[in-house]
């Protein structure tokens, strides 16, 4: 299996370990990556409140690029912006001819061009549907028995496109939770918004979402996240928030490939744990994480097996937003 | 006993398909009725309620002529006529011919209960281990595998469900009738070839097979051996692995299929190779199953092929017209975003399911309690357009009836709970589109007190506290509501039947944008494919009075196809039974059921006879075996012509299974129908004895009362009256009055099936409204419409037109009516005909509203429409245009919809956008009346910028004038919280229809107004273009408000009515009907006033009371009032039921 | 004009009467006068229908017998359109009896002027009859209209257990109670007709006299409690099948109470048709089942078809017991149970003829449900 | 209050003549259901529901509309266009009142304005988003001097995991200079 890959911005920088982690996870299950060259930032969500033809332009460009190279695969992309985005590009320049010849002008300027045949893959995507839990259930070495995970997917890996789950009651992170031996925790916070920029611009209403999410984990041991928006929401303004509402309490936050990323045995160092603003020690006590993140100290003696009689492949994906019919006049 | 040629065939045995064929088999047609369900009623068989009359009233659709040809019975229990056969679970599998000449192939699914022989005991249920949601109550109550469909039905009570059932066995031998079949031995026989290069794959399937009871299976390892053996085995069922070495899956199906293309083959892939699976399905392979796959799902796939080949029954008919009526089906909530929580959370159900709540047979038994805990039900929301109106899902149509559903059922649940409940409907636009609709509303919410709240609810999660559903939606006020209900009703929307697909591709009858049947261009029957009729809800979701009259119009359309052809309509002419003369002294044959031998070994059969022959009018007892099936007909019949009885009393199970056979058995011996009685034996079946698990069988019924039960036979039939019923002579013409849309409609169908038609036309010409009407919504020319009709009216030669003619005063009644018309010169003439049709129409309303008449740039949507028609609509000299809705409708005043105010006013707004696409348009409305599919030119219009603005009529806009030509708008938008002030170049109002029926022309035909001076009709449900008094029919806007559309298939309903009684030489209504004893009547007339159906009068010249025959339908209540004696009911007499209640205590 | 008196000369308030009906005749457009009276020579009372005017000599308006209810004889009259109208005095049972008639559309009320009286109850055939074979004749007159609850015990029952004495739907009502009857009576128009007769007769009008509301009180109050305790001891005396047997014991099925019911209008009794005339064999074969019957059957059968057809019409003039040769009480067990019947229907026999008999329609609401349609009725 | 109906938008209509016409259009077949408001997790921050904005929206009150600060408390979750029975978009709608705020550089807007263009500035330059450079620069524009205490701590979390460089001057000409150029060119617009 090979795909393109886009990293992005973030995990350049606040989303570090969800790269690491991303790369490391997908390294183990024989996933081949080859990144993008030269790319650049999509436009996040700020590109499109400055210009339409800006934002294709922005999230054009590394398309184009994704194109050019001779690999034909998929392009995975792990943050949950920026897949919005390049998806949002992806379907907008194919249903619009004249934005697909107005990018392409722009594109031109720096030699590139863009047909729009990619297929923009989110990371969660993937992992449930390409890979499934069998495939990591097979590799599990370090059993999360007994661990509860809030499976969290934000928003925009499943709205407005509902590619590969339920946008509402989404359950593709469920399969590879379960697979690592952990417990899912049963709440319905999962699809909801955790506030996204609000927590720079409108600090308050951010906190109010996301305070909500935190309070609603209050049975579970991990959040597992599949963006950095999210991740940072979660993790960074923790303290802020149980301050201002005087309950919650420290609560670990990990990416999805993070979590998975423990139960195949790959050493914390690898997946970037020591860069997680949230990881409590009662976590790392159970992970038998040791100080230098480098060693797991023991392995689990249970080996976790494929449930029997399921096939490979998971969940159909849910069909895309059917174009709306009018009667013939 | 089935025909094997046909007039007709339906498809689809709802209220549509059962009114187009009754209404054939009225006109002398023979039916042939299918039903891919296993009972008759569609839909509606699981609703128990409609409104108005919150009351069920389907068998109103029942023959009221020639009744005898029909069972007068509970339509829910079965359906029975003469002329109609009736085929469940059976679907059409090919078709060929055209029309007059259709060759029919069916398919009928076997349910694994033989209906002939089943009894609808029950032991069975009681044995079945199998428990499963219950499909008929929409799943809130339990069944077993096998169980009765439909709890009241009589015929073919009982199936098996095929998926469901484990062929554990238990059933057959408890069965005392031996009427199931479980096919163990054809499933042993099975054959069945496993070709798989893997050995661990052919084993284990061979061995899941050989467990589930099929025996003979064979492997092979390649596809070369697959072949040898194919050669030597007459292979049933092939399952193939798509890669193999050497000859591949795809290969080996080929050659397989080459020389058998019946062979059933199913590919196995690899999740790699799914995508040669999916080809070879083009290659004739029926499905795939990806590897590693569930045994479960492999062997229901093999059930399932197992199933379609033992158990289908191939027929072939033919038929000269084929009428499409397979309904519709409801919208699953839980598909797509599901935001309701339907199938998760356990207090959130369908309205159909509520239907079964509200059952007497549903899961609580009628009390108004929870279905998943029993709680009692205090607080219910009901929420609209739950799949409908919905573009996210495909669905910008409305589903029509839901908004009329929901406030009965509110109301029924009033009922039910003394006002108790509260009772609340989230709603968008509260669509009482029909006449009746807009009281029943107001009654609802103003009488009732039940809760109209204009929101979308956006999601219903579960309270946190109470677990009860709790419903999140934005108020009108702009602030969040939660809302904490016990139950929420989903008004689920409404989808094409499943079957609709497969049958467009049969017919090659095309289907609209959302899969349902498309019409012809003002041909609401007719589909885009010759001798193909189209009825009820397959065309569009409909309420049922629309899908009535759509069915009596594809009766008619298909009655027309047949006479073009040249298929000769077999009608016999009264009874085809012999008379018997009124003296002849009684002589009586019992027969008695022995009903598998069950009475023989119970009873004292002596003591049964020397009871029954102390009577001297009893001539002799036969015991008969089996006298439900045709082995005991058989021998019924040849006693009959043996010993000449002049009556019949037979005592069996459940009569009303043996009305086939009665009419058959009549036919065949002469011996007329009402000479015949069946007692009820009350069979049931014993416990099983201690050493076997079978049952016999017994009646439940004591010895003496046995013995009672045939006593009272013979002194019913002693007493019966053998005199045929009165005919009444036929003048077999029609008249029609009113030549706009319907009545030119009217007439010519009535004329093409031959028979003569007065068209009286007030005006100077023909039309009515086409005169002025330009376009359709769809976007159809109205001109040429009108210059077709007039054409063939004018030139048809059956059809005397009589313009600038009144009638001025009429008598009569059915069959037998004297008109006299007069020119404006004032020369009268008498026309004589058998039945009237009013079709005299209806205008615009007027009004003085809003400044109406003051100003020139104030119009109706009449004016405006003449003006778009005439070229003087300018519209890029207008830059604002605005019009304002229900201008004097939906008002106490005038309460109802005008239904096509709305449609009109958007179509309107499209055209001016379209002419100038910078014209303004506001509308100003109350609901958007935007049903069924023209709700997407809702949608169009909204897009297109027509700014729709909702007022309340406690608040109507204001309006002001200036000599400028501008009129200023003044009005509120309650969103947007702003008073807005339009200044509009046009004003246009939508006034409403109001009917021309003058209520003295009504009063000669003894038709009667609604509130709203439209025609009564009888029901305005069930019979929905009839008068009370028979022979008197209505259509148009003489009716009720109408699109062109709705009103030519009226005329058409109203021509096919009246059909039912020119096809006849001379009328009887059938048995019972009521007569009189002149020698005791006193004229008091209470039976005039207690008569419902105005059959009775008094006729001055004699003074005496008459009963006129083809009216009397046999109720009774005239006997019941009727002090003196006098009014009796003929085959009810009071000596007989005295003799019969003396037989009973005997 | 609503209200005038007539003047009483010598206490004979009859007489007074006798000059009202005198006026009445007077006028073109009544042809004849019915009034009960007795023929020359004869101690019966009967209604005559006088024309000759010098004939009201012989007319007995407060007649304190009447042998038959003179509901029936107005029918007769009143059966078809005449040209010209009839008077009619009549008591208030014979009032009600004439209304029940009307509704079943075997009389024209608009053919009919009604004059009734106050009725202060009247003798059983058998007493009148015994009182003046006394010779006790005029006595039994006068002394009855001055001295109106006199003697109450020898009134018939039915008059007794009466709480509807006054004359209720009648045009003109003769004023007894609350009037000083020695010097005169007062005559109250109750309808548009009675109103124009009135006017029409040049006499003096005058108001009511306030003390009349009173006097009539004390009167039904009286009659109310004497029925409400006919009624519970006939109830008792007839609450089991075996009681009610015992009841009728001695009927013979005559029919003489069916002849003498004013509301049973049937032309033929069902009981007399050939319906009732069973095979020979029916009647050995009941006497198998019971070991014995009564003969003539069909008594109790009889007379509860009776109260089925007619208990809603019943009025309680009491003619039926008055009828009855072997004098069974019928008239208490009709009362009974018409008193019953008639609450359910929220219907009082006679007391209005717009108002419809019970079970003759359907009422919009049962209309679908009965018949299955659904029917605005024209108004 | 009580003011003449303004005029609609058509598709003929230019941005600059009538700068809701895209909005308008995206937004016309809305019927008010509210499905949107309900849906919407910021709404009880919003002074307008987005009903009451879309209806504005239709009746074309800009006055009204650019006095309120709901697009700005979007947050682009789609929830609202997952249900819309209309099939409409209103997040996306929300995202033009952005670009509209921006491109008019409303003052009301300065928060989410400022953030987009400061953004941008910073992608222009860099290529990839240079996240430490961004808040800086967002920082010093709001001109809010306790605004970056309230980042602080994260910031500080985040410089100590060495999640965000220090700003690095970028040599050379920006790096997505000709992208930019040839939008602003294409675009006809200063920005």
């Amino acid at each position: 299996m090979q795909y393109l890959y886009y990293p992005g911005c973030s995990l350049e920088g606040t989303a570090k370990e969800y790269d690491q982690a991303t790369r490391a996870l997908l390294q183990r299950l024989e996933v081949r990556l080859t990144e993008v060259e030269d790319w650049t930032c999509c436009g996040a969500s700020a590109a499109p409140g400055i210009s339409r033809l800006l934002a294709l332009a922005l999230a054009g460009r590394n398309l184009a690029l994704a194109e050019r190279t001779k690999i034909k695969a998929d392009l995975l992309v792990p943050c949950s912006a920026c897949y919005l985005n390049l998806k949002k590009t992806v379907e907008t320049l194919r249903a619009d001819p004249q934005a697909m010849r107005d990018t392409n002008e722009v594109l031109a300027e720096e030699g590139l061009s863009i047909s729009g045949k990619i297929r923009v893959r989110h990371l969660l995507d993937v992992l449930a549907t390409d890979l499934g839990p069998s495939a990591i259930a097979g590799k599990v070495a370090f059993s999360l028995k007994d661990l509860v995970v809030a499976p969290y997917y934000g928003c925009q890996c499943l709205r407005p496109y509902p590619v590969f789950d339920d946008p509402q009651n989404p359950t593709s992170m469920e399969g590879l939770i379960r697979a690592t031996g952990a417990e899912v925790l049963s709440w319905s916070m999962g699809p909801r918004c955790c506030g996204a920029s609000h927590m720079t611009t409108h600090m308050d209403q951010g906190m109010q979402l996301s305070g909500a999410i935190l309070a609603a984990a209050r049975d579970a041991d991990v959040i597992a996240t599949v963006c950095p928006m999210c991740q940072l929401n979660l993790e960074g303004f923790q303290k802020q928030i149980a301050r201002r509402t005087g309950q919650g309490e420290a609560k670990t936050v990990l990416y999805l490939p993070q979590l998975l990323g423990i139960a195949l045995g790959i050493p914390p160092k690898e997946l970037g744990l020591a860069l997680n603003l949230a990881v409590t020690e009662a976590f790392k006590k159970r992970i038998a994480m040791d100080e230098d993140l480098s060693v797991m100290a023991a392995q689990h003696p249970e080996t976790i097996r494929q449930p029997p009689g399921k096939g490979v492949g998971g969940d159909e994906p849910i069909s895309q937003r059917r174009s709306m019919g009018a009667p013939s006049h | 006993m089935l025909r094997e040629n046909y007039h007709a065939v339906i498809i689809g045995a709802g209220i549509a398909g059962i009114r187009s064929a009754l209404d054939l088999a009225e006109t002398g047609s023979d039916v042939l009725l299918i039903d891919r369900a296993a009972h008759p009623g569609g839909l509606l068989s699981r609703l128990d309620a409609q409104f108005p009359t919150d009351g069920c009233g389907m068998c109103k659709m029942l023959p009221l002529l020639e009744r005898d040809s029909a069972e007068a019975t509970c339509l829910r229990k079965g359906f029975f006529h003469e002329r109609i056969d009736f085929l469940p679970a059976t679907e059409l599998s090919h078709l060929e011919g055209g029309p007059g000449r259709f060759a029919v192939r069916l398919k009928q699914t076997l349910q694994g209960v033989d209906p002939q022989l089943c009894i609808g005991c029950g032991a069975c249920e009681t044995v079945c281990p199998v428990d499963m949601p219950d499909d008929f109550n929409s799943g809130l109550s339990r069944s077993k595998a096998i169980h009765r469909v439909v709890p009241h039905a009589v015929v073919g009570a009982y199936v098996i469900d095929a998926a469901a059932c484990t062929r554990c066995g238990a059933c057959v031998p408890i069965c005392p009738t031996g009427a199931i079949d479980l096919a163990f031995d054809r499933r042993k026989e099975f054959s069945i070839l496993v070709v798989d290069d893997e050995l661990s794959v052919r084993d284990s399937l061979k061995e899941w097979l050989l467990n589930e009871g099929f025996m003979n299976v064979q492997t092979a390892e390649s596809g070369a051996e697959a072949l040898t053996l194919l050669e030597q085995s007459d292979v049933k069922l092939l399952l193939i692995d798509v890669k193999m070495p050497g000859m591949d899956g795809v290969d080996l199906l080929k050659q397989a299929k080459a020389d058998h293309p019946d062979r059933v083959a199913v590919m196995m892939t690899a999740y790699a190779t799914v995508d040669t699976a999916v080809e070879a399905m083009k290659s004739g392979a029926l499905d795939y199953l990806i590897k590693p796959f569930d045994p479960q799902a492999m062997l229901a796939m093999v059930n399932r092929v197992f199933q379609a080949t033992v158990s289908v029954q191939e027929r072939q008919v033919t038929a000269g017209a084929v009428i499409l009526a397979g309904g519709m089906t409801l919208f699953d909530p839980g598909e797509g975003v599901n935001p309701y929580g339907y199938g998760t959370h356990p207090h959130v159900i369908t309205s159909l399911a509520f239907e079964r709540v509200l059952s007497g047979c549903g899961p609580s038994q009628g009390r108004l309690v929870r279905p998943a805990d029993g709680k009692p039900l205090q607080r219910i929301a009901w929420l609209q357009c739950v799949g409908s109106r919905d573009c996210q899902i495909s669905a910008d149509f409305c589903s029509r009836i839901c908004c009329m559903i929901s406030l009965k059922e509110a109301v029924l649940a009033k009922n039910k709970s003394n006002d108790a409940v509260e009772t609340t409907i989230f709603y968008t636009d509260m669509r009482t589109f029909g006449k009746s609709f807009e009281p029943y509303r107001r009654q609802a919410e103003e009488e009732r007190g039940v809760n109209l709240v204009r929101a979308r609810v956006h999601s219903v999660t579960a309270s946190p506290e109470s677990g009860d559903p709790l419903l999140r939606y934005a108020g009108l006020d702009g602030r969040m509501h939660e809302a904490e209900v016990d139950l929420v009703v989903l008004a689920a929307g409404f989808r094409p039947s499943p079957e609709t697909e497969a049958l467009a591709e049969l017919t090659q009858a095309e289907r609209n944008a959302w899969g349902f049947f498309q019409p012809q261009p003002f041909a609401a029957a007719c589909s885009s494919a010759e001798g193909i009729y189209l009825a009820g809800a397959c065309t569009e979701p409909v309420e049922i009075n629309a899908a009535l009259i759509q069915a009596s119009a594809a009766a008619l359309e298909a009655g027309r196809t047949l006479r073009r052809s040249g298929s000769q309509l077999a009608l016999a002419e009264g009874p085809a039974a012999k008379g018997v003369a009124p003296d002849a002294p009684p002589r009586i044959l019992a027969a008695i059921c022995t009903c598998h031998g069950c009475l023989s070994e119970t009873r004292n059969t002596e003591k049964l006879i020397s009871g029954l022959t102390r009577d001297p009018a009893v001539v002799q007892v036969l015991f008969v075996d089996q006298l439900c099936g045709a082995d005991g007909w058989g021998p019924l019949e040849a006693a009959i012509k043996d010993v000449a009885p002049n009556r019949l009393l037979v005592a069996a199970c459940h009569p009303l299974r043996h009305s086939t056979h009665r009419r058959a058995l009549s036919r065949r011996t002469g011996l007329p129908e009402n000479l015949m009685t069946i007692v009820d034996m009350k069979i049931e079946p014993t416990e099983p004895q201690a050493d076997t698990t079978a049952r016999s069988l017994r009646t439940a019924l004591g010895e003496h009362v046995l013995s009672a039960s045939l006593q009272m036979g013979v002194a019913f039939l002693k007493h019966t009256d053998p005199t045929a019923p009165e005919r009444e002579q036929v003048q077999r013409k029609a008249l029609v009055i009113g030549g706009g849309t319907a009545g030119m409609h009217a007439a010519l169908a009535i004329a093409d099936m031959g028979y003569g038609v007065d068209l009286v036309e007030k005006e100077n010409r023909l039309g009515g409204n086409l005169a002025w009407l330009h376009h359709t919504l769809e976007g159809h020319a109205v001109k040429p419409l009108l210059d077709q009709l007039d054409d063939r009216v004018i030139q048809h030669p059956k059809i005397t037109l009589h313009l600038e003619h009144e009638v001025v005063n009429a008598v009569g009644r059915v069959g037998d009516f004297r008109t006299t018309v007069q020119n404006a010169q004032g020369r009268t003439e008498i026309l004589r005909h058998g039945v009237t049709i009013l079709a005299t129409g209806g205008l615009e309303a007027e009004t003085t509203a809003y400044g109406y008449g003051t100003h020139r740039a104030i119009v109706t949507q009449q004016a405006l429409e003449r003006q778009i028609g005439s070229g003087e609509a300018d519209a890029a000299a207008w830059d604002v245009v605005a019009m304002i809705q229900c201008v004097g409708s939906r008002e106490p005043s005038r309460d109802y919809c005008s239904r096509v105010c709305c449609p009109t006013a958007i179509k309107h707004a499209l055209y001016l956008k379209e002419k100038n696409p910078r014209v303004q348009i506001y509308i100003l409305y109350r609901d958007v009346m935007m049903t069924g599919f023209s709700e997407s030119y809702y949608t169009e219009a909204r897009r297109a910028g027509v700014v729709f603005i909702p007022y309340r009529p406690q608040q109507l806009p204001g309006v002001e004038t200036s000599p400028d030509g501008i009129v200023t708008l003044s009005v509120r938008d309650p969103i947007a919280e702003v008073d807005l002030k339009i200044e509009a170049n046009l004003l246009v109002l939508a006034t409403g229809v109001v009917p021309r029926l003058p209520a003295k022309l009504a009063a000669f035909y003894g038709a009667t107004l609604d509130s709203g001076g439209f025609f009564q009709e009888a029901d305005s449900k069930w019979r929905p273009v009839d008068g009370l008094r028979e022979g008197v029919f209505a259509c148009g806007l003489a009716l009720a408000p109408q699109t062109i559309t709705e009103a030519a298939a009226a005329g058409q309903a109203a021509a096919q009515r009246a059909l039912r009684i020119l096809c006849h030489e001379s009328l009887s209504a059938g048995h019972p009907t009521a007569a009189v004893r002149h020698s005791l009547c006193v004229l008091c007339q209470r039976c005039i006033d207690a008569c419902p159906y105005g059959a009775r009068s008094v006729d001055l010249e004699q003074r005496r009371l008459v009963v006129d025959p083809a009216m009397c339908q046999g109720c009774g209540a005239c006997a019941a009032v009727c002090l003196n004696g006098a009014a009796i009911l003929n085959h009810h007499g009071a000596g007989q039921m005295l003799a019969m209640i003396d037989a009973a205590v005997e | 004009m609503q209200t005038v008196t007539m003047e009483v000369k010598n206490e004979d308030v009859a007489d007074a009467i006798r000059t009202l009906l005198g006026r009445i005749l007077a006028l073109d457009e009544i042809d004849a006068v019915m009034v009960p009276g007795r023929l020359p020579g004869s101690r019966s009372v009967m209604p005559l229908l006088i024309h000759d005017p010098d004939q009201l000599d012989n007319s007995d308006p407060l007649s304190p017998a009447f042998a038959l209810n003179a509901a029936k004889q107005v029918c007769r009259l009143t059966r078809t359109a005449t040209p010209k109208r009839v008077a009619a005095v009549l008591r208030p049972c014979e009032i009600r009896a004439f209304i029940e008639l009307v509704k079943l559309k075997q009389g024209l009320r608009e053919q009919v002027i009604i004059i009734g009286s106050d009725c202060p109850g009247a003798y059983p055939n058998k007493i009148f009859d015994a009182l003046t074979r006394e010779g006790d004749d005029s006595g039994a007159d006068h002394g009855y209209v001055k001295r109106p609850s006199v003697d109450e015990s020898s009134l018939s029952k039915a008059c007794r257990a009466c709480e509807h004495p006054m004359p209720t739907g009648a045009d003109l009502a003769v004023c007894l109670w609350g009037v000083d009857t020695g010097r005169e009576v007062m005559v109250d128009a109750q309808t548009d007709s009675g109103r124009e007769i009135l006017d029409r007769l040049g006499l003096k009008a005058t108001p009511l006299p306030d003390q009349r509301a009173a006097a009539v009180e004390t009167v039904v109050a009286e009659r109310t409690r004497f029925r409400d305790s006919m009624f519970a001891e006939t109830a008792a005396a007839t609450d089991s099948l075996e009681k009610l047997d015992h009841y009728f014991a001695h009927c013979v099925n005559c029919y003489n109470c069916r002849t003498a019911c004013p509301v049973c209008y049937c032309r033929q009794c069902v009981f007399e048709t050939n319906l009732f005339d069973h095979d020979p064999l029916q009647y050995l074969s009941w006497t198998r089942r019971k070991g014995m019957i009564k003969m003539p059957t069909d008594t109790i059968f009889y007379h509860l078809t009776r109260l089925a057809h007619m208990s809603t019409a019943c009025v309680g003039c009491g003619q039926c017991s008055n009828a009855c040769p072997n004098d069974i009480d019928v008239m208490s067990l009709f009362r009974t149970v018409a008193h019953r019947t008639q609450a359910a229907f929220d219907y009082q026999a006679g007391r209005d003829v717009a108002e419809r008999p019970p079970l003759s329609e359907f009422r919009e609401h049962e209309f679908a449900d009965t018949a299955g349609l659904h029917w605005r009725k024209e108004a | 209050m009580s003011t003449p109906a303004t005029r609609h938008a058509s598709a003929t209509d230019t941005r600059e003549a009538n700068p809701l016409a895209i909005v308008q259009e995206m937004m016309r077949a809305c019927i008010q259901c509210g499905t949107c408001s309900a849906s919407c997790p910021n709404a009880s921050a919003m002074d307008l529901t987005p009903r009451h904005l879309w209806r504005l929206v239709q009746l074309g009150r800009m006055e009204k509309i650019f006095q309120s600060h709901t697009f700005t408390l979007c947050s682009a979750c789609y929830y609202c266009s997952l249900r819309c029975p209309r099939g409409l978009n209103p997040s996306d709608a929300m995202a033009e009142f952005k670009q509209i705020a921006a491109r008019g550089r409303m003052r009301q807007y300065g928060d989410t304005t400022h953030f987009c263009r400061d953004f941008v500035d910073n992608v222009r330059r860099n290529g990839r988003l240079q996240e430490m450079t961004l808040m800086t620069a967002y920082f010093m524009h709001m001109r809010r001097p306790t605004l970056p205490l309230r980042f602080a701590s994260l910031g500080w979390k985040l410089q100590s995991k060495a999640k965000v460089s220090l700003p690095t001057l970028r040599r050379g000409a920006p790096k997505l200079e000709a992208l930019f150029r040839k939008v602003e060119e294409m675009e006809g617009d200063g920005t």
